[in-house]
Order: C-alpha cells, then structure tokens, then sequence
C-alpha cells in the first residue's frame, strides 16, 4: 500500500500510515475476533488490541488462531504468527471459522484493494481487460471469502481517483452489492463493509442507501481535496475532522506493534 | 506399491521429479507466500526444464513465481499470486498474465482449499457461501469451449445451486467448486520417515488437503526420522504412508521460504529475487547462474552465503529467528 | 463472551449442565461407542431429569444409551447404536424403538460425521458417495409432515444431486446431507485450560467437528492445564476458545468409558450395565441407586470399587491398561 | 455374530470361529488396507497380517492408520486401536480415506449383517416394520459408507434362512443391488462384496449375473445343509471343500491374535 506516495504532507508528529492504523484500531470492538491481512491492517489489529480491545483474537486465514505477534509478521504465512497461538491449523479451518454461523458473526475483516466503487465492493484482480489486464494484481487471496462470510469489514486504501470508480474492472469481493438487499438477493449472509480507511480520511456506508459518503477528514484535509481524489461523489455532509492520534496510541504502535518500522516505513 | 506399510519410498529428488513430473503434468506445491514452499523441488523441476505444467495454487507464493517465471508453466488455477511485504503482487506471475504468456483461473483462497479438499474426500465438488455475486464466479479464464475438450478440466469453473434443503442453514444459494485431483503434489515438512508418514510444526496451510488429492505424492523433509518416531505420538502426524510415493531428504528443502522451527525466511534473497525478476536480463542470469548451473539441491546450497544461512536459523522457542534483519531498502512501499 | 482470549470459562457441571442444557434441547456429545464419552455430563443430565431432548449421535455408544434409558430423549438421529462387543445393540436403545417410545431417524457413520462438518463449516449441506440406493435415503423415521411443522428440522432427511459438473470425479449422482448445529454439544477431553482451548490424545471421532457445529460447548476435563501450556504447542490443539462456553474438570470423566493415555473402558461395569439394561427392575434400581442418589460426579466415582479404578489406570507407553482382564461369563455372544 | 450356536459341530481341532477367521483371512490380499470392525472381522485382519499379507494395512473407520494390536480391541473405538499407528485422525479422514478415488481402491471392507439377499446387500438396522421394528439393531454404524466407497467387501454372517433372504427387511449397506450394472445405475462406484464368509461354508457371486452362489463348504458340511439354511437358491455346482485350517493358520490366529480368546470364545 503506497499510501505515502502523492499524499498532502501529515501534520508534524505523525505519518499518515501512522493516522491510517490508529484509525483502523479504532474501529475494531472489544471482544471481537480480528481477520488480518499483511501490512498496516496487522497493525491496525496489533494496535487495538494493545490499546482499546484487549480482549480481542487476532487470526490469520492460513489457521493462526489468537497469535502473540512478538515481531509484526511480512505476510500471513510468517513463522511470527505460529508462535504461542491458542491453536495452529490451516486454511480449511480459519475460513469455515469465518464462513460458521456462531463464530463468524463475531468476526471484523481487514481488507484492501485497487479498486472501491460507492457500495464497497472491491477489485484486487486486475484493470483492464481480464483475460488481457493491463496491470494484474495478485487476485482475491481470502479476500473474497472474508467480505462474503463475516459480519464486517474495514477496507484500507489508497485514496486516487482511479481506485474509488464507479464501475470496478473486476469484482473481487463483495460489499453491499448494489444497496439494501443486495447481498441477501444474492443468497451472501448478511453484514458488509463499514468503513473505508485511507491516507486522506474515512468513508462509511449510509445506513439506507449503503452508498460510500464521507465521515471523516484528517487534520489538515479538506472535503473538497478527497472529492477530488474520488471518482464517485461522496456526501460530504457529515464530515467531521478525525481526531488526531493521541500520544497514547502513537507510543503503542511505534513501540509495541512495529519498533523497526517495516510496515511503518 | 502404496499401502505396504514395510516399505520404504525413499529416492532422491532428480529422481522423483524426473520419474513423476512429466511435461503436461498437473501439479500442486504445499505452503504458503513466504513458508514452507517445496522450493528445492522446484528448482529441480526448473532445472529438468518441465515445460506446459498445469499448477495449481492457493496462495503459495514463491514456489509458484519462480516456475513461471522459468517458463514451466502453461495454466494456473490460483487465488492468490503474491509474496506479503515481499512482492505484493509476484513479479513474473505479472509480467507473464498481461503479456499474456500465462493463462490464469482465479479462484478464492477458500475455494482452492475446497477444492483440494473435495479431491481428497473423493466428491467431486463442494459448497459455499464464498463468490457469489463476483467476477470469480462470471469470469472464466479457461473458456467453456477449452472446458470441454479436456477432459482433465471440469465442464465448469464454478456452478451455482439453490439450498435443497429450502433455507436451511441460513443459505438459499450456494456457490459449488469442483474438485482437484492433481498428478502430483509436493510438499515439504519438518519430519518424515522412509514409509512416507509426516509430520508438520506450525500451521499446514492446505498441504494435507493438496496430498491427500493427489495421484502421486512426493514429500520432501527436513529431517528424516527413525521407523517408530511418528508412531510414539501419532496424534501429531498428518499425513499417511497410504499417499505418499516418494520420500527425499532435503535440509534447506523450503529455503529461501520459512521452514518453522527450522530456519526463518531470507529477507535478502527474496527482496533480491524481487527487484532482480523486474529485470529480464538480471533474471535469465539469475535462473541460469544461480538455479541451472548448480548440479542440485546441495551445489545450490554451497552457494549460498553460509553466515547468511546460519542467522536464519530458528529460535527453539519461538520457531523463527528471532530479531533478524528484515529491513532492506527495497522494504518501502 | 466467546472471543476473549483471557476470559475464564471454568464453571462447575451441574451449572453449565443447568444453564446450557434444557427441556428440548438439540444436543449432541463426543466420544464413540466406549471411548471418551463425556459420562460425567451424562449422568448430571439424567440427574436433572433432562427431558424431551433431540440428541444427535454417530456411534456414540454407551452415554447414547445411558441417555435414552434414563427416559432423557424423545427423538435420536444415530448410525450405530452399540457398545462394540459389549452391547452390539445398546439394549435400552432396542427397548425404546421397538416400544415405540423413541423416535429414530438413520443415518451412516460418515453421513452423521459430514452433517457435524457441515455445521462447522457454516454449510446447510455437504455431499457424498454412501447411501445411494438404501433406505438410509428412501426411508424416514420423521415424516414430511413432521419436519415441515418443526423449523429445527430440516425438510428432507438427505437429498440426492446430478453431479452439476458432468462425470467429474467419477460422480454421476451423489447424496446431500444436512447440516448439524447443535443447541449444545459436550465433548470430554484429556486436557483444557480455563479459557477453552483443548487437546485430545488419541483419535478424535468427530468431537472436532461437533464442537464447532454447535451453539454452545461444553468442555469437561481430566487435567485443568496451566495458561500457556497449550499455547507451547499449539499444533496438538484441536480446539480453540473461540468456540467454547464452559471447561468443567472432570477426573475421570469418561468413566466408565475409556480416556485414551488416562485410564481404560470398565469391562466390568459395561458387562454389568448391559445385564441390568435387559431387566426393567434392575435397571431402573441402577439409574437411581448408582446414578441419581449420588449428589455428583465425585460421590459417583465415591462409590466405585477403588481398586478396579486402579486397574484401569493407563500404561504410559500404550495409553490403555495393558493386560487388564476383559473377559467375563457374559463375553461368549 | 453368534456363529457357534445353532451350528453343526466342528472337526476336531478347530472351532468353526476359528475355520471362519482364517477363511476371511484368505482372503486379503498382501498390499491392501483391510477397514476392520470389531470381533471376528479384526481377527480376520490380524491373522492375514500375520500369515498372508504382511503388507496390509489395518485402519479403523474410527481414524487409527495401521494399528499395532498387541492386545486384540473389543470395539473400534477401544484405546487399543490407538497406541503405535501411523496416524491417530478422526472419522473424517477414516471415511474420506475410502472414498478417495486413489486410497479407496486400496480398501478391502469386511463386514457383518442381521439379512443379506442374493446380490449382496445387507441390512444391519431392522427386523419387520422399519418405523415399529420387531427386532432393532444398531443400524449402518460405517457399513453403508464402506459399501458405498470400496472396491471390495467381504461378508460375514451366521448362516440362517431368516438371515439369507430374497427381500431385506430394510436396506442398510449396497452390495451388487439387483445386478449387473446396478451399482453404476444408482450412481455408485464400481466395486462391490466378493465373498460372504459364514459358519458353513463361503459364498461368491457370479461374475455375470452378480448373484451369490455356493463356492466352498467347510469340513464336513454338505451342500444341502448350507441350502437347508439359505432363504433362496443357491447354485452348489462349484462348491469345493474349504481346505481346513492349517496348523500354522491355527497357531498364529490362537498366540498371536486371541490368545485371551476374547473373541474366539
């Protein structure tokens, strides 16, 4: 995620990875069983689970259950998260963890993407032309499997205008599909995307229309400079200005989540 | 030769690819992005030059770049085509797909372990809520005309069915993924004996899901253990005798991936492996000087940077090497 | 309250018994025929008079029986109902289906174990090869109309598919069978610790699969393990905490069923149980002199023979009592 | 199986138990996996293990890969299953090991019944009405799924009219179903039971009409008696003498085996 590439400048004290994962953190719930993928969404989760939700299971896709994470992983198969696990299985049972009625409902998936259109649906396969893409990017991985079967997902991205369409070039990974109903007319189980997480602010999904709109700017970042960034437009209405990183949790993710740096640069 | 529980299936491995691995061959490889690759067994199938291989993957990362990027393979049926931190997207995976060399199916990590699953249970699909509504299950990469003049490819990518049983279980409609019955699979593991009884540390990813699938089974092992070690603890083992056809003893048989327990990753082979498969020239080079021209497993070790290797072997405690370096310049984006 | 990693669960039996079982409930427990049945909860639920429950078993054997002689059950949806050589039918089981007391829905081994799975794996159903062709299929111990009026029923006992993808894997047709998902399952194990997760020595049955399909878990015990032992190999856990509700601990908790590397089945008592099952007198004098007299657990265990306990102790090398005398006058059918 | 009640006397020097457990074990064939289930047929594995098939394989529907059996198991779930085996699974993997198409093939099943008609089927659940039985018994347990899933099967039964009959009662377990053909008609794999091995002599079934038909009578056992006892016609015209025990058979069924007698009696 080159979420600091292209961005305005962060505010003194902060980077805006450093705002991205502290924002990710606070959505995440007390008790809660935390879906994560590799980068800053493993922050996110080492960060809340330090600061606000102690009580909640940070768990890999590749069967990791309740990791300690005494070193921030470089990918989901890392040796670091089959240290000192409650459980170490494989793939087979960490999606039916997701996919089982009891325990997926109890689950939040950190997701990212290329591509976001207004109902949070997501491309991580290709732009362009499938069977001839012009950039081809890695496919679902769990992603697909996550945003169908859990209760709900955050969604990391970069904030371009070419990564928030109108029409995505490959559907991925399901969100809230056209509006209201629009997974159960799929026969998908219900819950969705709740918030969209970039280098420029927060986007959630409005209750009755399940269409993206603003919530929150970053300190510094305007409406009007994350509407330009967007390729759909976003209600800025209920945009309030995100609350900075507290030096609490700046001194937890620097020092317990990634004190060397390698997802925070 | 299979269920013979006296007998032992250890070979070397030029001769269990060459015996095994045909050009055309459908094949699978146990791990992970970054661990527990089969990697010697890879470069092994690059240096035996296989050609037109079908793969299929979930997200197995290293191992399966690496034999695109050589020029092995034909299709891949794959979730997931990335290394983590290490290649976002893997390097020659890419460059094959857009140029078109590659043909691709794409699957979703919990489909591709369905569908290995569904191979070793003997069904010919399963089912579930993953997919619906997606390209996954619209777009086919294969085309239903290629579909159906191989017969080694199922009529269908994906089918779709309405819950028979009305709404039971909460699901009106459920994707069904067909089964994977691959030639062969190969994987790598921490202990195994002569008679091809295994054992993993940390987690399995899907790897006894793609050997149980499997026609033909070569596992690769760190250790090789003596004839009554796995049965004092059978509740540990994971894998049979009953699948296995080959057995080859390779220390550093996942590296540069992790081995858990064993060794760690080798964050500088696989930033280097990164920025050199961006190069066509850098790579041709690295694949002849580096894969082809060692004779084996154990020339293409005695080349590597013995220190290196030695930081890279894991903390008994933890099961990696703790406090290693893993910071490169090349680590930004 | 299940995703906490630091939250205790430890309760006492007759609590979690009171709390999570009740009138109605659909209930299922682990173990096989005389193997790690959970007795321990068994007897508390004949003690607390459990009625009317819907119990779901493969071959669960001796705590089935235990159960359905105790008046506990009105439906049971089973593959074997027997007791090995001891009881090739479970006796009190026969009585109740040929008295038409109880209501009986068939189902095989594997059709019971993948309807667990399913459960687990959040499917309402899951497919297979057995059972095409029999009355398993074709006959129903609860009728249409009956599943129709009760919405913890599924429609159909099993269903039947045109393979979707043609002959792939060799399947024209196949059986779907419906998921599980218990109101409560229990499942005794050798070791938990507080917060839930456990660790099964020997085979595993299906106690796997019914923990996660169901609501609720309760857990009982032989060893009560510190916090961090399970998590120093994780790799022998079979489950989380993720699923369970309450650990109970239970020193022979299984008794007078085996704990594989714990104690070993009871001849005598199995032999005696199913000589007083074939006698109404005798076998209503047994459920309230030797089951629900005593307060719990350990004035159960109180009243057994100390030294036929002993006996049972297991070897450390093979996990049962080696050489333990299982022959008894009744043995010759 | 209650085969020595009912039943004719056996020549001296062997019980007709014994005759039964070493005809079974004539059977397998070196290089198999014998599934197993409890009593007579276990023994039936262990002798073949021990005399004719070194390499076989014993495995229990309960999930236990080649069992050592230094004590002989009273149920398939007895703890004695369980010590010293290639892997300790769960049912599972047992029943997914012979439905595999590579593993499944391997398989020889053994197993028992309450009725069985002319073309193999059993019945191992009922006696009378199915939804008011005269007589229950413990149903399919894995019988069915065996049947279902491998190439072939073996019989045991105590030879009675009530028990060899045209019709089931109620059909638990497929065998050769109505003939040539019927398996694959219904959709199941090929395969199918080869002998039914009893307490008079051994039964097959005819490679063109897949019917059961007399192949051998024990020592001093005519024809006509086994027809007295079998509820439909029997063709006796390749009915040879089952050649009896042999002392080495005898010795190791009896020291290696049973030697508590546990199941000889």
């Amino acid at each position: 995620m080159n979420s600091d590439r292209k961005t305005p400048e962060a505010p003194a004290g902060y980077t805006l990875k450093e705002m991205m994962a502290i924002a990710a953190a606070r959505e995440i719930r007390d008790g809660e069983i935390v879906f994560c993928g590799t980068g800053i969404s493993m922050l996110a989760a080492m960060a809340a689970k330090n600061i606000s939700a102690p009580h909640s299971t940070i768990f890999f896709e590749t069967g990791a259950i309740d990791s300690l994470l005494e070193e921030v992983p470089l990918a989901v198969a890392d040796p670091r998260v089959m240290y000192g696990t409650a459980l170490n299985g494989g793939l087979a049972e960490a999606f039916a963890t997701m996919q089982n009625q009891f325990t997926g409902k109890k689950v939040i998936g950190i997701l990212g993407a290329a591509q976001i259109d207004p109902y949070g649906n997501l491309n991580s396969t290709a732009i362009g032309d499938y069977h001839r893409p012009q950039t081809r990017f890695s496919g679902s991985g769990g992603a697909c499997d996550v945003a169908s079967f859990v209760n709900r997902t955050i969604i990391f991205m970069q904030h371009e205008k070419r990564k928030f369409v109108e029409q995505l070039d490959y559907f991925t990974s399901p969100g809230w599909i056209d509006g209201p109903g629009g997974r159960e007319r799929l026969g998908l189980p219900p819950g969705g995307p709740e918030a969209v997480i970039t280098n420029l602010g927060i986007m959630r999904f409005d209750e009755q229309s399940k269409k993206m709109y603003l919530a929150a700017c970053y300190p510094g970042i305007s409406p009007e400079e994350i509407q330009e960034q967007t390729g759909f437009k976003l209600d800025p209405t209920r945009a309030i200005v995100c609350p900075p990183p507290t030096a609490t949790e700046l001194e937890i993710l620097r020092r317990r989540c990634d004190p060397q740096r390698l997802i925070l640069g | 030769m299979k269920p013979q529980s006296d007998h032992s299936r250890l070979t070397t491995l030029p001769e269990a690819i060459a015996e095994l691995v045909t050009d055309g061959s459908h094949l699978s490889i146990g791990g992970f992005t970054i661990n527990r690759n089969p990697m010697a067994a890879v470069y092994e199938i690059i240096r035996q030059q296989k050609r037109e291989l079908h793969l299929y993957a979930h997200s197995n990362g290293q191992g399966i770049d690496e034999l695109v990027g050589a020029g092995c393979v034909r299709r891949l049926e794959i979730a997931y085509a990335g290394t983590g931190r290490f290649a976002p997207t893997c390097v020659r995976f890419r460059q094959a797909v857009e140029s078109g060399e590659l043909q691709v199916e794409d699957y979703s990590n919990y489909q591709m372990t369905l569908r290995f699953l569904a191979g070793a249970m003997g069904v010919p699909f399963l089912p579930t809520r993953s997919g619906l509504g997606t390209d996954i299950l619209t777009k086919w990469g294969f085309s239903r005309k290629e579909r159906q003049q191989d017969d080694r490819l199922p009529e269908h990518k994906l089918a779709t069915i309405d819950n028979p049983f009305g709404d039971w279980g909460g699901a009106g409609k459920l994707i069904l993924v067909p089964a994977i019955n691959p030639d062969v699979t190969i994987i790598h593991v921490q202990e195994a004996d002569r008679f091809g009884n295994a054992r993993i540390a940390g987690l399995t990813f899907a790897d006894i899901e793609q050997a149980k699938a499997a026609r033909n089974l070569i596992i690769t092992c760190e250790r090789l253990v003596d004839d009554d070690f796995l049965r004092r603890e059978p509740e540990r083992n994971q894998i049979s005798f009953l699948h296995t056809d080959a057995v080859v003893v390779l220390p550093w048989g996942a590296y540069p991936t992790a081995c858990y327990g064993v060794y760690d990753y080798d964050p500088d082979y696989l930033h280097r492996y990164r920025e050199t498969a961006r190069n066509e020239k850098a790579y041709q080079s690295y694949l002849q000087e580096k894969i082809i021209t060692p004779e084996d497993h154990f020339a293409f070790l005695a080349r590597q940077d013995k220190a290196r290797l030695q930081r890279l072997v894991a903390d008994p405690e933890t099961g990696y090497a703790r406090g290693l370096d893993r910071k490169t310049q090349e680590m930004t984006p």
